[in-house]
């Protein structure tokens, strides 16, 4: 009998064939155009009826070489590139790379300028994490809740454009503080905002927080253990929603947030309902620290070191000394050499940690400058916590991790 | 050919193209509420705030490039999107929009049919309307359509047995399936002591209306259940190939499907063409408005429904929940024949 | 009133059911509290039964369904009462929740309490069945149903060995008595063409004197077995085994008593053949003597009262014999009562001496259980027939009967029975409780019983007192009118006063000898029971070892039996039988593997010949079953 | 009534069409909706033959869920290749339509032959109109001399779909898709593992309800939970 | 042939059901041979529904929602055990199918 077993060659080559698995799995091709992955995200979903067994994010449909072309700018030149990495926060770039910058030169911004820089970097926090909502409600199918997100990023658009005249890529900071004054009507308007936002805040949660459908979509979908985070080197809302501890902004204080009365909310579970309560609380607290740095801020007051090497001297003194009309004519013709040497400076951006490294050769071009943007780590989490989740959740996922193309591609 | 039969294809002739019209309309609605909604304008570009957007939009369907892809199957790929639209008015033909008006001196009866299985056959229709999907997903040789197909599939066998087992409880106190004979039982006066209340079966049958309500918005792939089209997961689901006429003709579907189960919900549950003062087509008009209303409020208002809570919201809570309704209908019913 | 007739058998039913699904998991305990409340609904029913029949005299019946509707012949299930049924009911169903009662403190803390609990309604319900049916087949299936239940629930300690084999025992000799019983059955139906009460009874005339003659003496072999006359007596003593209250309830007041209710029952059958009546008597009366004399012998306090009870069961077989059948069934109600009494109360003893069982390790218990002292010494002056207690009168009954009934010699043997009967009560009661204390006192803290054991021996006690004079005056009492009418045409001779009381002082005197005669062996130890059993010598070997009977049986049944299963096993079956299935085996096998290559797994193939077939079938139906080619 | 029998022909003759179709087409998705096709005109037959209520229940049943079924399976178990294994077996081929037209032949025999003994029933168009129609009709035929058959039928149904959910149950021996993640725990802010539900709250910490039952975390300093072993028995002490 | 006769759905019924008695002899997918199943179920019913027209009977009418209750389940069956098939062999050609040989 056993004789005819091996015969039944029909039986033999079916079961070889079932070893494969080829038919049970279907390869979906999700990106580069994909309406829900936030720009040229393309994700290689291997899944088994809707459950997804495999993920594999496919980067750099957006890759400019913004790395490479610091290397080949001057230093005040390679401001405005960092502006088109995380466009959706572009203040908070130019923040990491100046503070790099300045203490490459070992120089520090006045008073009144570092407010400002806060003020920014926090409106800048929160246009991010307002886009994030509108998409990410989108993404899971709450139609209305991006417009609403993006009529209060407006407001937040047009301080940056009465601050400096671009509402997307700002360009807003500079080496020093800031060359320009600031408009007279620039503290009412934040007052008026920090004012109007809480309301509208209470409004997305009204619509959002308790409502079953987007407490079923995100309550324990995209778990992410708080060792893996950890492993992961996953920073912002996607390390705190899994409960650690841990904001560059308490923990290496930048700027004069060692001066601010904030907390730092923490998840307890990890899934992506947490994250979105985290951001929520988050954006709650910007409002509080933009309104202490009103409170705090000296109303007169230097706005830039105008006496330093690395500073493009005021224009008013261009005009009249000669001078400052050479240094000025150097600076911007030559630039400037900050003094040899290597620095790793990190923010707490929107979206986690933004760090820029910089070495100096001594030259007015850096040797190297290096962006750690926190979305291209914390997209690592994405394989993770796809893992058996179900094709819809992807979207939900994609969504959590807060990623803008334009930071992970660089 | 007798005149009764002539009136009757005169009449479909006329519901038809007032169903395309009102279709045609719907979608402006739908942008103009939306847009209220949610902080904008809408559409008001294209003639007085907008009236003739859904008119250009059919313009501009009708002379867009009709693109079929390489690897399609042709002949399902083109008879997918006829189907659904064949299907969705096709419904329409017993639902009663009055009693008989005359007309020249010939009485024309305001229904094109009214057959005795007709609410049988208005859920026969809406059974059938699945396979234009499940076959324009399958033919597009997409797996973003594939997928489309697939839960649609799913979801409507699903929420069929919802919708269905959710009508049985009138068909019980009616102890009809003729919807002429529904609504004919609905313009009935309930006394409640003081209280004058119309016989509408939403009255004594509010959980299944509830529940019809949800099926009938699960059964047109609206949000939040419209997972076989989820833009932001499947990119159109099933007409993520289609472009031009064909698109435009799920698209119409889908309006004209959201428009009869309207009227057919307005006409099991809300008294049909019953109303206060006045009985007549504009009650009807009223009652489906209202159903339609609630169709795009619920679009802007709430997310998606991720596909294993839709299958374990129709199995494991509309089911129970529909057929202990059914139990407490037969009950009620027999001990009001005095049979318990 | 016959509307819920049905409740008195269903009530008890339910709690079987009930307690036999969810008892293990959910009841336990609780399963005791559902089987004596359904019991206690029956007889609570019971009564206005009762109390109907005897104001109406008239039978009432509740047809239930048809049980085996097959033509002609019609198998009713129907709720029958006249008089005898009734007095049945009140006596079953009393007894039954007495001992229902009693078991919840015997049966205290018994792990398999709820399997307890279950069929002991259900041997109810059955019982109530049996004497509620109204043909024979109903009858006989609840004949069956007893013995099943007797069977559980001897064997109830089935881990213990004697228990289970006590239990085959009891089931294996009733099939004995069932077999002929059946047979009667069969005959009945072939000779009537009926099995229906009213059909049968109606024209018993119409056969043949033999063939009524051998239908009553093949009921009367049911008998034999259920009511354990000999020479089929032998289980019941060792059906001893199961629980007290099990033995008080069927084999003493209740099951064993259904062989003479079946007599009773088909009255007017039995009573149409004098040579079946003599057999009856005979046998009863030898039942009656042989049981009395073992039972003198016995230190097993139950084993004492199991053999009084095979001897009252020959009384009452001889009464029947001897034409007192009132006084039969007289004597069964009264010894439902003292039986029940006697057993319960040396269940007592037994539970109060921690299970022990044994007379000589007992004495002096008087002061130890008093309630139970006097209870059961009640008892057994009514089983002795002490005057005015139960059994005296029914016993006086009977011995009348005899001599009423013409046969002399049958009354000398009751009247010697009568005294061993007073012997070995009296012994059993003096062994017991009077006395020195014979037991370990260092083991042994004798107690008495819980109360929920001790109400039921008053009760029981109180009947055994009462209950005799339903049947006062002797042959012209109340209960005589009442169960008239079951028995027609029955001669009602006319008993002089003095003849009466001429036998009531006869028997009295020989009672209360034997109440001396113990009461100087074992109270006063002016004489040595050693020496009178030496005296006797032989006689008083033959009676202790049973008369040897379980060793006839070994030689003349078991043995060759046991010789003839051997050859079969060896010769018939392992050779004949074997080599045959093994051929048949190899031949299918070798067939088969011819055939296994016309299986390709082809499904497409299988079905082709699915189609096949049916294409040749429709052919050949329409060339040969149709007309079209002719 | 020649209208009825030219409509009764059309019908039938797509029915006939359709079915042959469905057995000849290669790609099972168009054999379906061949089968689609045939359901239909056999339900508007029903209609013909005065069984409305049953034409509605084969094209919900049949066409709305059987076939929509079979699709759903096709799509699922076969979406990258269409089989290529169709018309191997000539003569299987052969000897199925040979086993065909004999068939047909002797049933053709056996209508063309056949005569009529039956008594009519009162179940005319009028005796229907009478009780209200075809679905009452139906109910009362249905519910006075088949409870039973039906009770059983519903049972078969009960037995069929827990029989279905058996055979669709994931393979056991295989590993749940999700890989599971067993957890060393070196959260700072709590123990827990992802199927815990109840996560002790923080002594020291600032817990801050949302809106829903879930809760948040307020850290105020970076260092807040990282406490040692060591400070956790001071504060216990105090 | 002026009337509706009842000849005529009994050719009709026995078309079908050849038609699928062919199909299940001929096609090899499991699925094709799951609907030619189906289609034979239906021409069945087709003579239960004609015959009971012809009669006047409603009996027929019963047997054949009877039918349709049990192809349902028989449906979901069937189907649940080409999944299982495919899950285990991955495949729907019946001839690749052995077990019952085995």
């Amino acid at each position: 009998m056993s004789l005819e077993i091996s015969q039944g060659t029909p039986v033999e080559i079916s079961e070889e064939r079932a070893l494969t698995d080829s038919r049970r799995q279907m390869v979906l091709n999700m990106g580069p155009q994909h309406p829900s992955t936030h720009g040229v995200l393309r994700v290689i979903l291997t899944m088994e009826g809707e459950t997804i067994v495999g993920c594999d994010p496919v980067l750099g449909y957006l890759h400019r070489g913004v790395e490479k072309l610091g290397e080949t700018h001057r230093y005040s030149q390679f401001v405005p590139w960092t502006d088109r990495t995380d466009y959706v926060a572009a203040p908070s770039n130019n923040l990491g790379y100046i503070l790099a910058v300045e203490r490459l030169c070992g120089i520090e911004a006045p008073e009144r300028a570092t407010y400002w820089r806060m003020i920014m970097g926090e409106l800048a926090r929160l246009a991010s994490h307002l886009v994030w909502l509108g998409t990410h409600a989108l993404d899971i199918g709450a139609l209305s809740m991006s417009l609403y997100c993006f009529r209060e990023r407006e407001l937040i658009l047009d301080i940056f454009e009465t601050f400096c005249g671009a509402r997307l890529t700002t360009n807003m900071m500079e080496m020093g503080g800031f060359s320009r004054p600031i408009p007279d009507n620039l503290p009412g308007m934040v007052r008026d905002f920090c004012n109007i936002f809480p309301e509208k805040q209470v409004e997305y949660e009204s619509l959002l927080s308790a409502n079953p459908i987007w407490l079923s979509r995100t309550r324990g979908v995209g778990v992410i253990e708080p060792d893996a985070a950890i492993s992961m080197s996953l920073t912002g809302a996607c390390l705190r929603g899994s409960g650690i501890n841990y904001d560059v902004r308490k923990a290496t204080p930048y700027l004069y947030y060692d001066r601010m009365d904030f907390e730092v909310p923490l998840g307890t579970r990890g899934d992506v309902y947490d994250r979105y309560l985290v951001r929520m609380e988050e954006m709650r607290q910007s409002i509080s620290i933009i309104e202490q740095c009103l409170d705090q801020m000296p109303t007169d007051g230097p706005l830039s070191l105008t006496e330093s090497p690395y500073v493009i001297p005021p224009h008013d003194s261009v005009m009249k000394t000669a001078e400052d009309m050479q240094r000025h004519f150097i600076w911007v013709i030559k630039g400037f050499s900050p003094p040899k040497g290597e620095v790793y400076q990190a923010i707490e951006h929107s979206k986690g940690e933004l760090g820029y490294y910089v070495v100096s050769d001594g030259t007015p071009i850096p040797y190297r400058v290096r962006l750690r943007t926190p979305d291209f780590v914390n997209l690592q989490s994405l394989p993770y916590m796809a893992q058996g989740a179900a094709l819809a959740d992807v979207v939900a996922l994609i969504g959590t991790i807060d990623i803008v193309l334009g930071s992970v591609d660089r | 050919m007798d005149a009764n039969l002539l009136s009757s294809y005169i009449f479909a002739v006329v519901v038809l193209n007032v169903l395309l019209g009102l279709m045609a309309y719907m979608t402006y609605l739908e942008r103009k509420l939306m847009a209220a909604m949610q902080d904008r304008v809408g559409p008001n570009r294209t003639g007085p705030v907008g009236l003739l957007q859904p008119i250009a939009d059919g313009i501009k369907l009708l002379v867009k490039e009709d693109i079929i892809p390489k690897h399609a199957d042709r002949r399902i790929f083109l008879l997918a999107p006829l189907l659904s639209f064949v299907l969705a008015p096709v419904a329409a033909a017993v639902i009663p929009f009055g009693d008989s008006i005359t007309v020249f001196g010939h009485e024309v009866n305001l229904y094109v049919a009214d057959i005795n299985v007709a609410a049988l056959y208005f859920l026969a229709i809406g059974s059938m309307g699945v396979y234009g999907i499940i076959l324009g997903g399958y033919a597009s040789a997409n797996r973003y359509s594939l997928l489309g197909g697939l839960r649609s599939a799913a979801q409507v066998i699903s929420y069929e047995i919802i919708l269905g087992l959710s009508l049985v409880g009138v068909f019980i106190l009616s102890g009809s399936l003729s919807l002429v004979e529904i609504v004919n039982q609905q313009s009935e006066t309930l006394h409640l002591g003081p209280l004058q209340l119309p016989n509408w079966f939403i009255l004594s049958q509010p959980l299944a209306f509830v529940i019809f309500l949800i099926a009938a918005v699960a059964e047109t792939n609206r949000a939040p259940f419209d997972l076989p089209e989820a833009e932001t997961e499947l990119i159109g689901g099933f007409h993520t190939e289609y472009s031009g006429f064909r698109f435009s003709f799920f698209f119409l579907a889908e309006y004209i499907s959201m428009i009869v189960i309207s009227l057919f919900g307005a006409t099991i549950f809300l008294g049909g063409t019953d109303g206060p003062i006045r009985d007549g087509v504009w009650w009807l008009a009223l009652k489906a408005f209202i159903f339609l209303f609630f169709y795009i409020w619920l679009r802007t208002t709430v997310p998606r429904f991720r596909y294993d809570q839709l299958m374990g919201l129709a199995w494991k809570v509309l089911l129970p929940l529909v057929l202990i309704n059914i139990l407490l209908t037969g009950f009620i019913r027999l001990w009001g024949l005095g049979m318990l | 009133m016959s509307s819920w007739l049905f409740l008195i058998p269903l009530l008890p039913l339910a709690a079987a059911v009930i307690n036999f699904l969810f008892g293990r998991w959910f009841l336990q305990h609780a399963s005791q509290w559902i089987a004596t409340l359904a019991v206690a609904a029956s007889f609570v029913l019971s009564i206005p039964v009762f109390l109907q029949i005897a104001s109406d005299e008239q039978s009432i019946s509740q047809h239930l369904y048809t049980w085996i509707p097959a033509g002609d012949f019609n198998i009713p299930v129907t709720l029958f009462v006249d008089q005898l049924t009734a007095t049945m009911l009140l006596v079953v169903s009393g007894v039954g929740l007495l001992v229902h009662i009693y078991s919840i403190g015997y049966m205290h803390g018994d792990p398999g309490i709820y399997r307890f609990f279950s069929y002991l309604p259900l041997f109810v319900f059955s019982m109530l069945m049996l004497v509620l049916a109204d043909n024979f087949l109903v009858l006989f299936v609840f004949w069956e149903a007893v013995g099943l239940c007797s069977f559980l629930l001897i064997g109830f300690w089935y881990r213990r060995r004697s228990a289970a084999s006590a239990a085959k025992k009891a089931f294996i000799v009733n099939r004995v008595g069932d077999f002929g019983f059946g047979i009667g059955i069969l005959l009945i139906f072939v000779t009537y063409g009926t099995i229906e009460y009213a059909g049968v009874f109606g024209q018993v005339g119409d056969a043949t004197q033999t063939t009524i003659t051998v239908i009553a003496l093949l009921l009367f072999t049911g008998a034999i077995g259920k009511s354990a006359q000999l020479p089929l007596f032998v289980w019941l003593p060792d059906a001893m085994e199961g629980p007290t209250p099990v033995s008080a309830l069927i084999h003493a007041a209740t099951m064993v008593t259904a062989g003479i209710f079946v007599i009773a029952r088909a009255y007017p059958i039995v009573s149409q053949s004098a040579d079946a009546m003599l057999v009856i008597a005979i046998i009863g009366a030898a039942t009656a003597f042989i049981a009395a004399t073992i039972a003198v012998t016995q230190y097993d306090i139950k084993k004492v009262v199991a053999y009084s009870t095979v001897s009252q069961l020959g009384f009452m077989a001889f009464a029947l014999g001897s034409g007192a059948w009132i006084a039969a069934i007289f004597h069964l109600v009264t010894h439902a009562f003292f039986k029940g009494l006697l057993f319960l109360g040396a269940g007592s003893v037994i539970h109060g001496m921690h299970e022990e069982q044994d007379m000589r390790k007992m004495g002096g218990l008087k002061k130890y259980m008093p309630l139970t002292y006097w209870t059961f010494l009640i008892g057994a002056a009514a089983n002795a027939g002490i005057i005015p207690l139960a059994g005296f009168w029914s016993k006086d009954e009977i011995i009348l009967g005899t001599w009423l009934g013409d046969q002399p010699i049958i009354m000398v043997v009751a009247f010697i029975t009568a005294f061993f009967t007073s012997l070995y009560m009296f012994r059993a009661v003096f062994m017991t409780f009077h006395g020195e204390e014979r037991f370990d006192a260092e083991q042994v803290h004798p107690h008495e019983s819980p109360r929920v054991m001790t109400i039921p021996l008053v009760v029981l006690a109180f009947f055994a007192v009462t209950v005799g004079f339903i049947g006062f005056p002797p042959e012209d009492g109340w209960f005589h009118h009442f169960l008239d009418p079951v028995f027609p045409g029955m001669p009602h001779p006319d008993v002089a006063w003095s003849t009466i009381v001429l036998f009531a002082a006869i028997s009295t005197v020989i009672a209360l000898s034997g109440l001396y005669i113990q009461y100087m062996a074992y109270v006063k130890r002016s004489i040595s029971p050693r020496g009178i059993s030496e005296l006797l010598g032989p006689l008083y070997k033959l009676a202790a070892n049973r008369w040897y009977l379980d060793e006839i049986y070994d030689v003349l049944i078991v043995r060759p039996l046991v010789a003839f299963s051997m050859f079969l096993w060896r010769f018939v079956d392992a050779q004949v039988i074997d080599g045959t299935v093994n051929g048949v085996g190899s031949l299918v096998t070798y067939t088969s593997n011819q055939w296994r290559r016309a299986q390709t797994g082809l499904i497409a193939n299988y079905v082709f010949a699915i189609a096949l077939g049916a294409v040749i079938i429709i052919g050949a139906f329409m060339i040969f079953g149709s007309n079209l080619f002719e | 009534m020649a209208a009825e029998v030219l409509v009764f022909n059309l019908l039938s003759g797509i029915a006939i069409v359709s079915a042959a179709a469905m057995i000849m087409m290669r790609n099972p998705v168009h054999s379906a909706i061949a089968l689609v096709i045939t359901f239909v005109n056999v339900a508007a037959v029903f209609i013909m033959l005065r069984a409305e209520f049953l034409a509605v229940v084969q094209i919900i049943v049949y066409t709305g869920a059987i076939l929509v079924l079979i699709l759903f399976v096709l799509m699922l178990v076969n979406p990258d290749e269409l089989p290529d294994f169709h018309g191997a077996r000539p003569m299987q081929q052969i000897f199925g339509f040979g086993l065909g037209i004999i068939l047909l032949a002797e049933i053709a025999v056996a209508i063309l032959t056949r005569t009529v003994v039956a008594e009519p029933g009162p179940w005319t168009e009028d005796g229907m109109a009478a009780v209200g129609g075809n679905v009452q009709a139906i109910g009362q035929v249905l519910y006075s001399g088949y409870v039973l058959p039906i009770q059983a039928t519903a049972l078969v149904l009960l037995a069929a779909t827990i029989g279905a959910l058996f055979l669709g149950r994931p393979d056991e021996d295989e590993e749940p898709t999700p890989s599971r993640r067993t957890v060393a725990t070196i959260s700072l802010a709590h123990t827990r593992g992802s199927d815990q539900d109840e996560i002790p709250a923080l002594s020291s910490a600032n817990i801050k309800h949302e809106a829903g039952d879930r809760d948040l975390i307020m850290a105020r300093d970076a260092d807040e939970f990282t406490s040692t072993p060591e400070d956790d028995q001071k504060g216990q002490q105090e | 042939m002026n009337e509706l006769m009842p000849e005529h759905f009994m050719f009709l019924s026995a078309a079908l059901f050849i038609i699928g008695m062919v199909g299940v002899l001929t096609r090899r997918n499991v699925l094709v041979i799951f609907m030619c199943v189906e289609l034979m179920l239906t021409a069945v019913n087709i003579s239960f529904i004609g015959f009971a027209w012809e009669f006047s009977q409603l009996t027929g009418q019963i047997f054949a929602l009877f039918i349709i209750a049990i192809a349902a389940a028989e449906a979901v069956i069937g189907l649940g055990i080409i999944m299982a098939l495919t899950r285990q062999r991955d495949t729907v050609d019946i001839d690749e199918v052995r077990e019952l040989r085995q």
